[in-house]
């Protein structure tokens, strides 16, 4: 306990509005009319469905399979019967489909045949990290990268630190609280799990001083094997790098990742997530969500995931309103979603109801700095801006655009109002597509000069073979015959088809 | 006397400096040559009137062509090449074609009588299939440079837009007719 | 500023406008502004009101002209602070057209032809101001007296006529007027006096000019204030005056008599108003935290050099340009690592 | 010595080449528009000027004034100009690598500015000795590199300022030109230097 703070730059003190749903008791949510799984919940490439339309699934089965490393199953999370594989809304900023797995549930909730592993301690730490993987397990903190990545990395290179973030900076959101007060026992005992799977010297439980239950309920279970740290309050502290800065002091290079200093981190959903997947055997079919905001009764559930976000905003009491907007996540990061028939996916922590977002004209930025003065990431936002502005891509590679954690700090104290965040992502995008475009001709110069190699030395065995031009030619008028039939058979098929499509029009 | 001796002396200087500037400056012209071409999106598709990408670079280079005769590079790389060569931003010249969102070759199989004509016009190789047989374009290889749809005989390939990761966007049968006719 | 407003993260906002640091900024120069009636007559009021006049007409045309709605642009009271730091940099007596030609081309050329608010290279009213000391030099070196100095006063009646019609029914315009402080110090220094001859004018006060040294603490007061609302930072106004004061103190010790003291330094001319109100110009500083400083201190240095060896008797319009010329360059030599970078 | 910093700076600030003397000015509204370029451009200035300055000098009065041939000397100058900068060319990357790298690219063209031309041409009316010919030839370059990389970082600013379509372009520099040049009056009167 007697570890050196640290501070990350920048940062703001914003008020948490946590004790509108923080201090009630999380409830379990009941069934929905049906269950919405996207294949893709995580950060890689997306799971490959397993079962077909009709077919009966139980509760905690694998529907999907994972492809790839990068990559985890999806189970279904209730029994019922499969009745659509198809493109549903899912939460995405643009309010793009994605493929999903549609279930609708029959009622009687009955577990697949589910194996635990006991006495994890006695295990290897590579099949830890399987029984981690099979259960589906991603980071329940926002990103959803896969859990057994960042643990193999654990194993292949030595780990100083364990890191469990229990710092929930954004406003609104407590469902990481309520969590720990109430299971702190699966926390503590999935920490020693991870720490276990990468072999850390030093495991870390993280929290900010604004949740001094949570903290004095883990206090209570842990031994001189795990330090709890109480943060003082700032957001972005929950940010991976600014947590393993405000901690250890240390900072993660950019374009590294934190095991390069040999730190790992997870969430304290991911801990209590990865103890139930080994001690019990059950998969990652539920998340505590907090639904909060502009509602009658703002509270915790306990979610299965792919619940519609309609249904757990109707168990709080939500009614339609003009003016309101439903945000997935926190209101510093999370993003507007257009319908509620969404589903709550693995990396949903939040569903909130706000009538006072954003709404102010962009005026032009006066350069102020203010932004300069808060980001986390030591970036010239500004600077930024401006460039995103111009499209100098050069020039925002230049000023470290992709260190940017669109925490959205700049963007909170412009006096502008300029929408920051949304220029960097457009451009993010932007620069990912030019890339794509320049590899695409690369690729097609190589091929576009071999192709000029390989005619060049077709005319040059041509040459060669002076004599048998008297068959090529013969050859020659074969092919244009039969090409010139071709065409005269295609047309009179051509006119028949646009018959029968004027037919099928009227 | 002595002044003329001075410039007839200046004349030989310069004349040695002459001579000798235009090896490097060859090399010079190459290597911009190369920086031009590496910014243009090699399509091949020769809609700025050179047979490549690369020649146009040259063409660039030797001051016959103007930067705003690319339409798959579109005002990105007119905007790049402006940066690198100093020059003023232009719009596209129309003269040379549209630019728009990258689309890519797209056989209607139905049609296709397997003439193999696509097949040697594609500067990239990315129709694939033999004389008498069903050809198909390769959607990861296709550049969108349109050189296969003037030689085909039944008119069955169409350019077709492309989705994020490059595959093909499925049109109803109303636009793929209308597409065709077109 | 030209696509459709977009829901997107974050969600919350600061209560901070641009119109709202604008109008915080005019509050704190009131009591400078009021200082300077009293000491110096209603000549200061009536060019402010003028000048505010004149800049939200034109911002108005040239709004119209550039089809730029209005209403939100007219209000962000950005000119009306532009205006306002003009009119205190002229002089009380100066004429009428004077105050237009230089509001115009603060508002037209140093403003709008850049893009509007927030895209102006050079500082608006700096600008402004040494083009009209460029063009008309007389008109501006002719200062009233203050208060404490003369027993003539010209009136709201005459100083209204002096600024309009250039006449006054006081006779003797000279019994009124005469140089700044730094005028007359610069121009008695070329003239082989010592400092602290000069010093024995009447023209001084204990600090700086007679009278201009209250107005001097009005602007701190004001500045303080700004210092306490976070609409300023503190880095900048701290770093210039230090800078000129370290400079100045330097030259002092080693001749005290050809260089001005220190104090005097920050007293006189419009060193107090630059420091909290010029300098701060946030769309014309440095953006950088190490920008700033070399920003700031640039100008304490240009200032200094200017005032002391120059032609011109207050060089810090002129430092203020110069800086503004090298932020864009500053900014790109300043880059600071980023997290992670080190 | 005092002397020479005098030179420098009056030649570098007070009749600065671009602003105040306007010869600069097309040059350096020629390189600004990339940052690298008008850093290389710097560097080849600053390295070429001194160096043709001392030269041009020498060569006027120990060779055109004892001959009488003071009407040569604008063929004279471009030719050594000319010269210089070719065989710096080719030496240069025998001096030093990575400087060659960044200067032979310009070396022709700071050969043909008027910039350099024109600093000869000052020089040889303000009649300097030799050594206040070096000071003279580094503060003009020294001036035209401020300038030059105002600008180009000016330009950059300018790029993505919502300036009125009429005024976008070469005019809205010549105008921030015309700004600075205004604000480098402030300095007129500083150095008397004969």
């Amino acid at each position: 306990m007697n570890r050196e703070l640290h501070s990350f730059p920048g940062g703001l003190r914003i008020t948490t509005h946590k004790e509108l749903s923080n201090d009630k008791i999380s409830i379990i949510t009941p069934l929905p009319d049906r269950i919405i799984l996207p294949l893709q919940q995580h950060i890689g490439t997306p799971a490959e469905p397993l079962v077909k339309i009709g077919d009966k699934v139980l509760k905690g089965q694998i529907i999907a399979r994972a492809t790839g490393y990068v990559s985890v199953p999806v189970h279904a999370t209730t029994s019922g019967r499969i009745i659509d594989i198809g493109d549903y809304s899912v939460p995405d900023s643009l309010g793009l489909k994605a493929p999903c797995i549609v279930i609708e549930p029959d009622g009687d909730d009955i577990w697949f045949d589910i194996k635990s592993t006991e006495n994890f301690e006695s295990v290897d730490p590579k099949a830890l990290q399987n029984v981690i993987r099979e259960a589906g397990i991603v980071g329940l903190g926002g990103a959803g990268f896969p859990a057994h990545v960042k643990l193999k990395e654990g194993t292949e290179s030595a780990v100083d630190t364990l890191i469990i973030n229990g710092v929930e900076c954004e406003p609104h959101i407590s469902c990481d609280d309520r969590l720990i007060r109430e299971k702190p026992a699966y926390i503590v005992a999935g920490t020693r799990m991870i720490r276990h799977a990468v072999q850390a010297k030093h495991c870390v439980i993280a929290l900010e001083e604004d949740m001094p239950e949570a903290f004095e309920a883990l206090e209570r279970l842990i031994d001189d094997d795990i330090e709890l740290i109480k943060l003082p309050v700032k957001y972005p502290q929950g940010g991976e790098r600014q947590l393993i800065k405000a901690l250890t002091g240390k900072e993660v290079p950019s374009g590294g990742l934190p095991i390069h200093i040999g730190i790992v981190m997870h969430n304290v959903g991911t801990a209590a997530a990865a103890y139930r997947a080994v001690t019990r055997g059950e998969p990652l079919i539920s998340r505590y969500v907090t639904v909060t905001g502009e509602l009658p009764d703002p509270r915790n559930l306990q979610v299965l995931i792919g619940t519609p976000v309609r249904h757990c905003a109707d168990l709080c009491g939500y009614q339609e309103k003009e003016g309101e907007v439903i945000i997935l996540g926190g209101p510093m990061m999370g993003m507007h979603v257009q319908n509620m028939h969404i589903p709550i996916i693995k990396t949903t922590n939040c569903v909130l109801v706000s009538s006072t977002f954003n709404r102010n004209p962009e005026m032009p930025c006066i350069r102020c700095g203010e932004c300069v003065d808060v980001c986390p990431a030591e970036l010239l936002p500004q600077q930024l801006y401006w460039h995103a502005r111009s499209r100098n891509y050069e020039r925002l590679r230049e000023y470290h655009l992709f260190d940017c954690i669109e925490c959205g700090c700049c963007a909170y104290v412009c006096p502008s109002n300029i929408r920051l965040v949304q220029y960097y992502r457009k451009a993010k995008k932007e620069i990912a597509q030019e890339e794509r475009a320049r590899r695409g001709a690369d690729h097609a110069l190589q091929r576009f000069i071999a192709r000029n190699e390989r005619l060049e030395r077709e005319m040059q065995e041509q040459h060669d073979k002076k004599d048998g031009m008297s068959d090529n030619i013969e050859q020659e008028t074969d092919k244009r015959a039969y090409i010139q039939s071709a065409v005269e058979r295609t047309k009179a098929k051509r006119e028949q088809l646009k018959k029968t499509d004027s037919g099928t029009d009227e | 006397m002595s002044g003329v001796l001075i410039i007839l002396l200046l004349a030989a200087g310069i004349g040695i400096f002459i001579v000798n500037n235009k090896h490097p400056d060859t090399r010079d012209q190459e290597r911009l040559v190369d920086m031009i071409d590496s910014l243009l999106p090699q399509t091949q598709c020769e809609k700025c009137g050179y047979s490549g990408c690369r020649p146009y670079a040259e063409a660039i280079v030797r001051n016959q062509a103007d930067i705003n005769q690319c339409p798959p590079g579109g005002q990105h790389t007119i905007r790049q090449l402006a940066y690198l060569l100093g020059r003023d931003i232009k719009p596209l010249n129309p003269a040379y074609g549209k630019s728009g969102p990258k689309t890519i070759a797209w056989i209607d199989e139905d049609i296709c009588i397997g003439c193999i004509k696509c097949i040697h016009a594609c500067p990239v190789d990315a129709i694939a299939g033999a004389l008498q047989q069903m050809h198909t374009v390769i959607a990861e290889l296709c550049t969108g440079c349109e050189l296969c749809i003037a030689p085909c005989p039944v008119d069955c390939i169409s350019m077709v837009l492309t989705n994020r990761a490059g595959h093909r966007i499925k049109l109803k049968p109303e636009t793929r007719s209308a597409q065709v006719s077109s | 500023m030209n696509e459709v407003v977009q829901i997107s993260s974050p969600h919350i906002h600061l209560t901070a406008s641009v119109s709202k640091v604008m109008r915080q900024v005019v509050y704190a120069l009131i009591p400078g502004i009021l200082l300077s009636v009293w000491i110096f007559g209603w000549g200061t009021l009536i060019h402010c009101l003028l000048a505010v006049f004149f800049a939200l007409t034109l911002e108005a045309i040239i709004l119209h002209l550039r089809k730029r709605p209005l209403q939100m642009f007219l209000y962000d009271g950005s000119a009306v602070v532009t205006a306002l730091l003009f009119a205190l940099t002229i002089s009380p007596f100066a004429p009428w057209w004077l105050n237009l030609i230089g509001i115009c081309f603060a508002i037209v050329v140093a403003k709008h032809m850049y893009g509007g608010l927030g895209y102006n290279m050079f500082n608006p009213a700096m600008a402004g101001y040494i083009f009209v000391l460029i063009c008309f030099p007389a008109e501006l070196t002719v200062w009233p007296l203050a208060k404490s100095i003369s027993d003539v006063h010209a009136g709201f009646a005459d100083t209204f006529s002096i600024i309009f019609s250039g006449q006054s029914s006081i006779t003797g315009i000279d019994g009124l007027s005469g140089a700044t402080a730094l005028d007359y110090m610069k121009s008695q220094l070329s003239g082989m006096a010592m400092v602290s001859e000069i010093r024995t004018s009447p023209l001084f006060g204990s600090l700086g000019g007679k009278g201009s040294e209250w107005i001097a603490c009005a602007w701190i007061a004001g500045g303080v204030w700004l210092l306490l609302q976070r609409i300023i930072k503190w880095q900048m106004p701290v770093i210039f005056i230090a800078t000129l004061f370290i400079i100045s103190l330097l030259f002092y010790w080693s001749d005290a008599n050809i260089y001005l003291s220190p104090v005097f330094n920050l007293f006189a001319g419009g060193t107090m108003l630059a420091a909290f109100f010029i300098v701060t110009d946030p769309v014309t500083a440095s953006t950088t935290p190490k920008g700033r400083l070399i920003y700031a201190s640039g100008i304490g240095v240009i200032t200094y050099v200017i005032r002391t060896w120059g032609g011109y008797p207050d060089g810090i319009a002129f430092a203020v340009l110069i800086m503004n010329a090298s932020v864009p360059l500053i900014d790109n030599c300043t880059r600071p690592k980023a997290f992670g970078e080190k | 010595m005092s002397d020479f910093i005098l030179i420098i700076f009056s030649a570098a600030l007070v009749n600065n080449i671009v602003v105040e003397q306007i010869i600069g000015a097309d040059p350096a509204l020629a390189f600004m528009r990339k940052m690298d370029v008008a850093t290389g451009m710097s560097c080849t200035m600053i390295i070429l000027l001194p160096l043709v300055t001392v030269c041009a000098y020498a060569i006027d009065t120990f060779l055109l004034i004892p001959l009488g041939l003071q009407y040569l000397n604008l063929l004279v100058f471009v030719s050594v100009i000319l010269l210089l900068a070719w065989s710096l060319k080719l030496w240069a990357h025998r001096i030093n690598q990575k400087l060659a790298g960044r200067i032979i690219i310009f070396l022709p063209l700071a050969g043909i500015n008027t910039t350099v031309l024109g600093t000869l041409l000052l020089n040889q009316q303000l009649a300097h000795g030799m050594f206040t010919s070096l000071a003279f030839g580094l503060g003009a370059a020294l001036g035209f590199s401020l300038i030059l990389l105002m600008l180009t970082a000016i330009n950059e600013r300018l790029e993505v300022a919502d300036v009125p379509a009429p005024f976008r372009g070469m005019s809205i520099t010549l105008i921030t030109l015309a700004l600075i040049s205004m604000a480098f009056l402030g300095f007129t009167g500083l150095i008397n230097v004969k």
